[in-house]
């Protein structure tokens, strides 16, 4: 786990940087704040669709700013909030004069800034709506399940709010789709490995060698379980298991995966997870409409993986399967 | 009694405290969460440590520069409620150049107010606020001839100690029930730590 | 480094499987071969892109079937050629009836296996022409050039012969043309840490914490130079130097640039790398048409990048940026 | 002299070999390639033992299904090459059931043919080609009495000392340039260690 950086205080700086330069077609710094990152291109009159949250997670939060997806994003340090004045930033930018819709990973400093930033711009006319992603099952259980983290479901939200806003839906109505989609998101992970902070040089927990932590948090919280390394297909099907235990799908139901590596997990072992979780829910008669299979929300280097269903609506398919611009994100 | 000097005496032994209490703030906080308490606490004193020269008399003015180093330097949730408790200490003591015992009592208020209302945090959650009203009501207690350093070491221990046993009702650390009875909260063992300094 | 999978002599079949479950819109199994992979809706008439290689490098080789890239693709065992079946398979498959472009890495297996089943499938009447990709110049020296092994260099000629054949050019022409993009085309990278292979079991090669290896190749061959780990600027400007100076640009030049992770090198850092590498050709009025950033030719879990510069012409740009329909590649 | 036992015989002891040296043979490979060769010949030589119930009188059909398996289990150069030389071979020896000094002359003509023209190689190179070349003149040599495996145990040895502090003029070793003076080829040490098996 070593590290291709320079001063490591700089590393979220240069970054973030090197993501605007690399792709100045799609992102942009916001005029007045360096730590907001806007479309390069400004969208007019549709509602404005915003995030922040801490750095580390790439292509989560900022990679997903882009036409039909966000407008604008606060970004933090690693793993740590972005700050009130950063996200009002954002949610000013992000704006296009018909309110925004803030979405938060549901982590205490996230939720309480993103507070304060809305109460500050509300002053200023601008209405948002928070909506708070709780898609990780490890994180609280299904009576508490509102307090539960946001982890990769995230994205789904963040393409199918992309997606209604530029079809001209209003804020409630973006708002209300959305969070019908947040209800029917559920993820679960595994962790192998941990990552390194680049400020504090060393991992951020320990485990063995032949250990797996399920349901670690993408900032190595604890899990619910650690236990030794098993096979690829019991793995999966515990996890799927878990996660439909929580959902409870019907044979009628049709939805799409994600299959999300933490960082250095790579794609052949996420296609023989993908395979499984396949055959998982077939063995259902449950229909995957689409696999996402690849790096959606990471935590550096982390070993692990992520398993996300997204039960679908005739809506959100449509909305998930629409046109966007973002260089993570294919159709 | 209290004006600049002492409050850049304080900053100085609370920084001094964190980098002492580095690691355990971090184990402590791994146990049930991410483990940075230990940087977000260093983080943030280490910038106000840094920015003191801009100190001026103006104790809320103070205030608002301790704020703006745990915004800047610290955004996790610990610190972000520490830099809206800096931020409405300061709005309120705008102009103050020393305090009285009735500003001190003020300033303890306006942090447990202000937590319950950002943090969404009830008393016996088993978080900082519980560390906060213990001290408060010490602090409300004495009349005359108070020792707050005193009472800061006695009543952020006392708080830490009457939670022993007890559930840690936010965050994350909900999901471990019966688990987080045998673990502090990382955020109270700080102040309690941090208490030494005084 | 620990894997998430079944038997370690299932690890190839079952990724596969995955990939083609997960995009069954995209890729299919070849009806006569189970290791050969095609679009899932063949196409007409136009020129025939077919590659082969081993496996372990995803997205590389398999994952670049689709429209407006490859028609079919041999797949080997891990780091190992496809045998002269596989590929006879894959040309036939990949033939839509205008002769086949092969595209190959320059491994001694492969080039040998491919020039076999282009013999054998000569007289089925099936033309081929073979394009062997020699981009990464640690492997060769300037002198010996067409020696060079193929790295993440080759997903350019992917991507321009899939386009030049996909609008209609003849097999000579498509040859013509991806012949002088592959001299364009300069690569070198750096290996931080080594990956694993399944049946093995065991890294592929040591490094030390603090070290890294300047040109190692793919599979773990020795580089040019053992050194220290130093920051990503100077690091990244010794790779710009050697790059340069061995494809001599001009400050009229546009180029197109490809920053590729080995694996577990994050996003973040590759963004670092990318920020960098556009500052070092911006020095020399060098013009960044399109940067490419992340995972495009991996070697598993290694830890370590690569650095790609593609020199263009008009119309190397106009095919470059042309539209494609493959889950690895984003325009 | 040379039948369907005596070729099981010989492979059941190449895959021994095989066993014994594989470490050296992947470091031999790791020192300027990818190290892989002694994975390379251990599996193509298991796969031919796997297969061997499948044998027959007919050589050339056995021969067929020897380069079946190095298809199957060993695509590198290697691997391949020698997948090449087997079939050869196999076309050529067709039917026959047991071998004559011809014969066996016969095979390395193929296989020194088959490596030219499929790996473009040259005598001189320092590859398994120039270690063939070694053999096929010994044995041409030799009018009678001959053990053919004294004659690969010596001149597989005598090839890779004679290009000892010779450059490696195939593959990525050209990068190392004068360091590939100082390595033995991996695949000529391979094959002379394999003919300690004979
Ligand atoms: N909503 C809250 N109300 C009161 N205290 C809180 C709240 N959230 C966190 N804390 C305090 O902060 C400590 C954790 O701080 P920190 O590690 O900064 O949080 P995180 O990394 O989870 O954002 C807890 O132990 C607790 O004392
Ligand atoms: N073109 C060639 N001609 C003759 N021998 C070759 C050739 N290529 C490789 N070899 C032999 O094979 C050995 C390397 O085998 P192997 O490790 O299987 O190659 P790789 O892994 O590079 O494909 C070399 O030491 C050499 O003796
Ligand atoms: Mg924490
Ligand atoms: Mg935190
Ligand atoms: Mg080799
Ligand atoms: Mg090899």
């Amino acid at each position: 786990m070593k590290k291709i950086i320079n001063e490591p205080s700089n590393f979220v700086k240069e970054s973030i940087q090197g993501l605007v330069t690399s792709h100045p077609d799609v992102y942009s710094f916001a005029e007045d704040n360096e730590n907001v990152i806007t479309r390069s291109t400004k969208a007019s009159n549709k509602v404005g669709i915003v995030t922040g949250g801490g750095s580390g997670h790439l292509p989560v939060f900022t990679g997903y700013v882009g036409e039909g997806m966000l407008d604008a994003c606060a970004i933090g340090s690693v793993f740590a909030s972005p700050s009130v004045d950063q996200i009002a930033s954002a949610i000013r930018n992000g704006n296009n004069g018909n309110g925004v819709l803030c979405i938060i990973g549901n982590y205490g400093g996230d939720v309480m800034n993103f507070e304060m930033a809305c109460e500050i711009v509300a002053e200023e006319g601008i209405q948002t709506k928070k909506l708070i992603i709780a898609d990780d099952i490890a994180s609280a259980s299904h009576e508490d399940r509102l307090k539960r983290r946001g982890i990769a479901g995230m994205i789904y939200i963040f393409k199918i709010a992309g997606s209604l806003a530029e079809n001209g839906k209003s804020l409630e109505k973006v708002f209300e789709i959305t969070s019908l989609a947040n209800d029917n998101i559920r993820t679960l992970g595994v962790a192998l490995s941990p990552c390194i902070l680049p400020e504090a040089g060393k991992p951020t927990f320990e485990i063995s060698n032949d250990e797996i932590e399920i349901g670690m948090g993408i900032h190595g919280e604890p899990g619910i379980k650690r236990e030794k390394l098993r096979k690829a297909d019991p793995l999966v099907d515990d996890l799927c298991k878990r996660i439909l235990d929580d959902i409870k799908l019907d044979n009628k139901d049709k939805v799409s995966i994600m299959i999300n590596s933490l960082g250095s997990t790579p794609l052949e072992e996420l296609y023989i997870i993908s395979k499984r979780v396949n055959e998982n829910l077939s063995k259902l008669k449950i229909e995957i409409i689409k696999s996402h299979v690849g790096r959606y929300a990471t935590s550096m280097e982390m070993a692990g993986m992520s398993i996300t269903v997204l039960k679908l609506t005739d809506d959100l398919e449509k909305n998930l399967l629409s046109n966007s611009k973002c260089p993570f994100w294919t159709n | 009694m209290f004006n600049k000097d002492e409050m850049i005496k304080i900053f100085d032994e609370l920084f001094i405290q964190s980098k002492i209490h580095y690691n355990d703030f971090n184990e402590a906080d791994g146990k049930i969460g991410d483990g940075d308490l230990g940087i977000t606490i260093q983080n943030g004193f280490q910038e106000i440590v840094n920015n003191k020269d801009n100190f001026t008399d103006d104790l809320g003015h103070n205030f608002m520069l301790c704020s703006q180093a745990f915004v800047k330097k610290s955004g996790s949730s610990f610190g972000t409620l520490i830099a809206f408790c800096l931020m409405n200490i300061s709005k309120s003591l705008k102009g103050k150049k020393l305090l009285t015992h009735g500003n001190i009592i003020e300033i303890f208020e306006i942090c447990i107010k202000t937590i319950k209302e950002r943090g969404k945090t009830n008393l016996g959650d088993k978080t900082i606020l519980d560390t906060l009203d213990f001290i408060l009501n010490k602090i409300k207690e004495k009349k005359d001839n108070i020792k707050y350093s005193e009472i800061f070491k006695s009543s952020t221990k006392e708080a830490l100690n009457s939670f022993k046993g007890k559930k840690i009702l936010i965050g994350r650390a909900r999901m471990f029930e019966e688990k987080t009875k045998d673990f502090d909260d990382p955020g109270m063992l700080a102040l309690s730590k941090l208490a030494e300094g005084f």
